[in-house]
């Protein structure tokens, strides 16, 4: 789950990190106000969940009060990477004298956390990573120990932070591991880390992702779990308790289990459609909760035809594909869609499919070729 | 003739009188495996399907002599489960439960590393050494004893693949399946060379998908391996920074990328087919 | 650091551990009026840092406040192993059915943190561990783990405690070990945990040490920590920052090292005298601090010698001798001191000494000798 | 020749730039240590004696190739010193700082001891390979080189009886001050051993004191071990259940007495005087 920047600071802020002061606004006045409170130079800053703000427009500077709600009135409902602005955060503008990265995140490879720091801040450190990763000090977080001071000081003094830096990152990163641990994040990262003109240091942007696994230990995240989801449809899924990711295309996928999903998707792509979605639905394959996807894929109206792709496992065919039946007969359906079954007792499922309207399919490929077939006809 | 189970496997459940737990361990006794006990603290004393229930897992191996430990609780009890069935000392701890939190198991997997067992999963649907014993979830009917090897992070397209090599005559000597979470307590590095050091197993088919980079650390140990190896990686053509479901697959950062995989895999001699229908044609092969 | 039964309790009742309704009091007017308030039968319990307060008569139940008071006229004042009772703590008496011992302390063959259960609570458990280990259940604690929910199931289960006690004691011992973690203990017991007629769990008495070691992370503990010592010479010897303990006999000991110092307690012993105390000084032997030392050694009236036993090393025998000097001098000194002195530079240092009326000794059982008959001569 | 220390040792001083650290760094020297690297955070490109000061650990022990490190940092920065010296991999960390919390030990020696690293310590002087190296705290002037090899608990009391050694001529191969905290890095069980590889050590001397159980696990050890040993235990006359300044001598529970420690010493053939004074001739004896 992700959160927005103005949430991951107030997060920090809790756990001592020192953040411009500022505000979140919804309009150009609410701005306005802001800025006049603030009584200096501020930047305006556009929440979504996406990179690249700046480079797209989403953050602006602005001497006076005036022109910060110019500003505002700009980048509000603004469209960027496919996200319409609906926020900003506004703070006092800082007199930026370094850029630091700081980060915990989990390595997969090692199987643990690790804490990345580098000279290198306040662009996009996957660029860095990609670029020069030389520039990123990375080390490793031994659960049984945690993040220890003299790991932090390998890391700054590794990654090359100014000696009078070096001192103060420590209570951001302790803060920041802090943070990663009680939150279960799965992302933790301050950047840039601004060192300032006048030698103090602040968190100038923070990022938070936290592990979905987890949210059972934070009932009070809940509310910010809804906004994290961009897309509405990702947001309306995440109510109804399905795995949904949006796409783009126009071919709606629904399967169970991650793997053969993206297996259809692969194939649907092989075969010249462009899928809509990535939608698991998990073992058993219940009527409500095929009812329940079919209905999310079909809310994205550029879905122009749907594909099941179901294992049967020990559930039996016959009985998922009753399941599919009873689920889409709940629904008006105006457009085609092809079942792929397979697995125990699929022969019977197969029978009970052709006695409808839905097209059934003998394999991934040719369940693939049927759909985008029938879409592209449709 | 098998990796990590067989018929003489004795299995105890942890979680044996929740709705899964119960599900399953009639499941697993009708495939042949010998469930000699089952789990629930405060539960001790009943019985579930005839088999035994105790109140820890300490007590379980004792009375029992249970070396394999499969666990059916709910996320927020399975990292201390995970625990007690290393404590307690079985040779293998299969972890079927899924949405377990990742900082949690980057302590508990740390931790069962520095012990004698084998921790399988979380998130993974278990293992199967056909006509023998079946530990999990994976369906008994879909597969029969044979000379390949199988080890999986998805569950249903592993199913998948496995019932075409069944259907083909492919037998496996055993199907694994490590489950996709990011932090699982086997990889594929952990269980090849269980495959390479087997008799019986004559050719091993890997199924990975995008994220994380156990694949390509796979690739590096394939090279050293003298058996034959088939791939095959799900999710080419996801996009990158996307997760998709609870398997954790995420491409982030140019890392884990399908095309980095296949790349890794191929540059050691492994074929990775653009469809998984392929994949018995390629085993088939390797067998001569 | 020992603290009393009633601050321990009032330690994990912050982390919400269940204990008596009661208040500690210093009077019999006070035990009264405590008693009045709980408005029913009580249990008056002398608040001194030693075991058996039971059977020496220290812990006293009362039916009326009335009686309350009479039983706290005794209590209050009583001595009890060498020490005054100038506290007791006023309880509500609870209805026993079952009585349970949880425990945690340092396994040092180990090297780690034990939780002990124990179905025979309520007596002395030393007893128990010596006569019949069998009935505690010992778990070793994993620092990199803490104490894991089935941990404490395996010590309840194996230590036999009753069914219905099982799920509730599990609180008790995860808040337990929260105390004895955060609390940096050494030892934090339950004893006993008592299982009412009533059905509910409640402790009835807790003990809890604290490493002295860990006092810079507990300023607040700072009041308890004098009063941790039960002997005025030992609070005395911890405002004055000296590692004291009282012995009860009439040779002073001082030296530097523990074990250098226990040496000389055995010599002492095997020249048949009684050691006043123990202390040890550390390294050094500056002026200041022998002076302190000197000083409260000598502060305990059946002093009738005094035995230093200072072994050089890095720093010199000269220096140390005239720390010696310079330290006694500042006394007026009544009692014969005799001082073994030897390392670096010994034979400076006791030249020096031959200029004093203190009595110099080549060997730690020449010292010995010499101290025992001067002592027994005045 | 020795143990864990010798000429060729390259000595890394954590906390140099401290009142202890530099007056020990000056008399290590004195003694002909190699003393090659120093740190203190924030104070890298300095030095101290001539002895140049780094940052971290990792930086001083990648300049100078230093593989022992002593730690003179106060108690609350010394767990994490010595964790800073395992994880930059020196073969031997000496913790000379007393005042270490207990708990903060506890997962400090249970983590170092699965590294490649030994810790000596806390609260312990430190050893010396007489004539070579010595790194901590013990006067360089009480040793002579020979065939005794010395581990010992206490501070004070063990120069009493290396000196007395000395001045009888019975030289020492290393002396080892394990230190006597709670829970040490090193035990009487982790040092023997060494001993005991040692070709030039013929025998060993050990001083314990009452409190813990590491004499008796000693014991156990010296049965089968093939050099004569001899003991000396301090603390026979202490009362129980007082606790004898840091030192952690402390007898609670019929466990850790003097006595005990005598007779499972002297059950396995270990001399134990009842002074100190007779530690030489004993070992005289046994040089034979």
């Amino acid at each position: 789950m992700k959160i927005h920047e103005y949430q991951a600071k107030q997060v920090l802020a809790r756990y001592g990190v020192p953040v411009p002061a500022g505000e979140v606004a919804t309009t150009p006045a609410e701005v306005r106000a802001i800025a006049e409170k603030l009584g200096k130079r501020v930047v305006v800053k556009s929440q979504v969940h996406v990179g690249g703000r700046g480079k797209a427009g989403g953050i602006k500077l602005a001497d006076t009060p005036d022109e910060a709600e110019a500003v505002a009135s700009r980048i509000l409902g603004m469209d960027i990477k496919g996200l319409t602005v609906e926020k900003v955060l506004v703070e006092e503008a800082l007199n930026i004298a370094r850029e630091y990265y700081l980060g915990i995140t989990l390595d997969r490879g090692a199987q643990r956390n690790v804490l990345m720091v580098s000279a290198a801040g306040g662009v996009d450190i996957e660029e860095v990573a990609a670029e020069t990763p030389e520039k990123i000090a990375r080390v490793l977080i031994d659960p049984a120990l945690g993040l220890r001071d003299y790991q932090i000081r390998d890391a700054c003094y590794a990654a090359g932070l100014d000696r009078e830096a070096i001192a103060g990152a420590g209570k951001f990163l302790k803060a920041l591991y802090q943070t990663y641990i009680d939150m279960d994040c799965s992302l933790a990262e301050i950047n840039p880390l601004v060192l300032t003109a006048e030698g103090t240091l602040i968190a100038a942007d923070g990022k938070i992702n936290i592990d979905d696994n987890a949210m059972y230990r934070h009932a009070d995240l809940a509310d910010l779990a809804e906004e994290g989801q961009d897309n509405p449809l990702e947001a309306e899924a995440h109510r109804r308790g399905l795995q949904y990711v949006y796409l783009g295309g126009d071919i709606g996928i629904i399967g169970n289990g991650a793997g053969l999903v993206m297996g259809t998707l692969d194939e649907v792509k092989d075969a010249g459609g462009t899928p809509a979605n990535f939608l698991d639905i998990g073992g058993g394959a219940k009527a409500e909760v095929v009812a329940s996807a079919l209905e999310l894929v079909l809310m994205d109206p550029n879905v122009k035809g749907v594909l099941f792709n179901i294992f049967g496992g020990i559930t039996r065919g016959d009985e998922v594909a009753r399941g599919i039946i009873a689920g889409s007969a709940r629904l008006n359906i105006q457009v085609p869609i092809v079942v792929r079954l397979t697995g125990t007792n699929e022969a019977e499922g197969r029978a009970l499919l052709a006695q409808t309207t839905l097209v059934p399919a003998e394999t991934m490929q040719e369940a693939a070729a049927k759909i985008v077939e029938l879409a592209r006809a449709a | 003739m098998s990796v990590l189970i067989n018929k003489d496997s004795r299995v105890l459940v942890q979680g044996i009188t929740g709705r899964e737990g119960e599900f399953h361990t009639r499941q697993m006794r009708a495939y042949g495996t010998q469930v000699v006990a089952g789990v629930t603290p405060g539960k001790g004393g009943q019985a579930v399907d005839t088999v035994p229930v105790f109140d820890t897992v300490a007590q379980a191996v004792k009375a029992t002599g249970a070396n394999v430990s499969v666990i059916f609780v709910p996320p927020r009890f399975a990292p201390d489960a995970c625990l007690e069935a290393a404590d307690a000392g079985v040779d293998l701890a299969v972890c079927i439960t899924e949405g377990i939190p990742i900082n949690d198991m980057v302590a508990v997997v740390a931790h069962i590393r520095t012990t004698q067992t084998r921790l399988l999963g979380g998130n993974c649907p278990g293992l199967i050494t056909p006509g023998e014993c079946k530990v999990g979830i994976m369906p008994g009917n879909i597969v029969i004893p044979g000379p390949v090897g199988l080890v999986a992070r998805s569950g249903t397209l592993t199913y998948e693949i496995v019932s075409r090599l069944t259907r083909e005559g492919l037998g496996q000597t055993t199907c694994v399946g490590i489950g996709g979470d990011p932090v699982p307590g086997q990889r594929f590095i952990d269980v090849l060379p269980l495959f390479e050091a087997d008799p019986h197993t004559k050719v091993v088919v890997m199924i990975g998908e995008i994220g994380g980079t156990d694949e390509e650390d796979a690739a590096e140990y394939i090279r050293t391996m003298t058996k034959p190896v088939v791939a095959f990686i799900s999710g080419r053509t996801a996009p990158p920074g996307k997760r998709m479901g609870h398997a954790g697959a995420i491409v982030s950062g140019g890392k884990g990328t399908a095309q980095a995989k296949v790349e890794a895999l191929t540059a050691v001699g492994v074929p990775v087919p653009i469809s998984s229908r392929e994949v018995p044609a390629l085993v088939r092969e390797r067998l001569g």
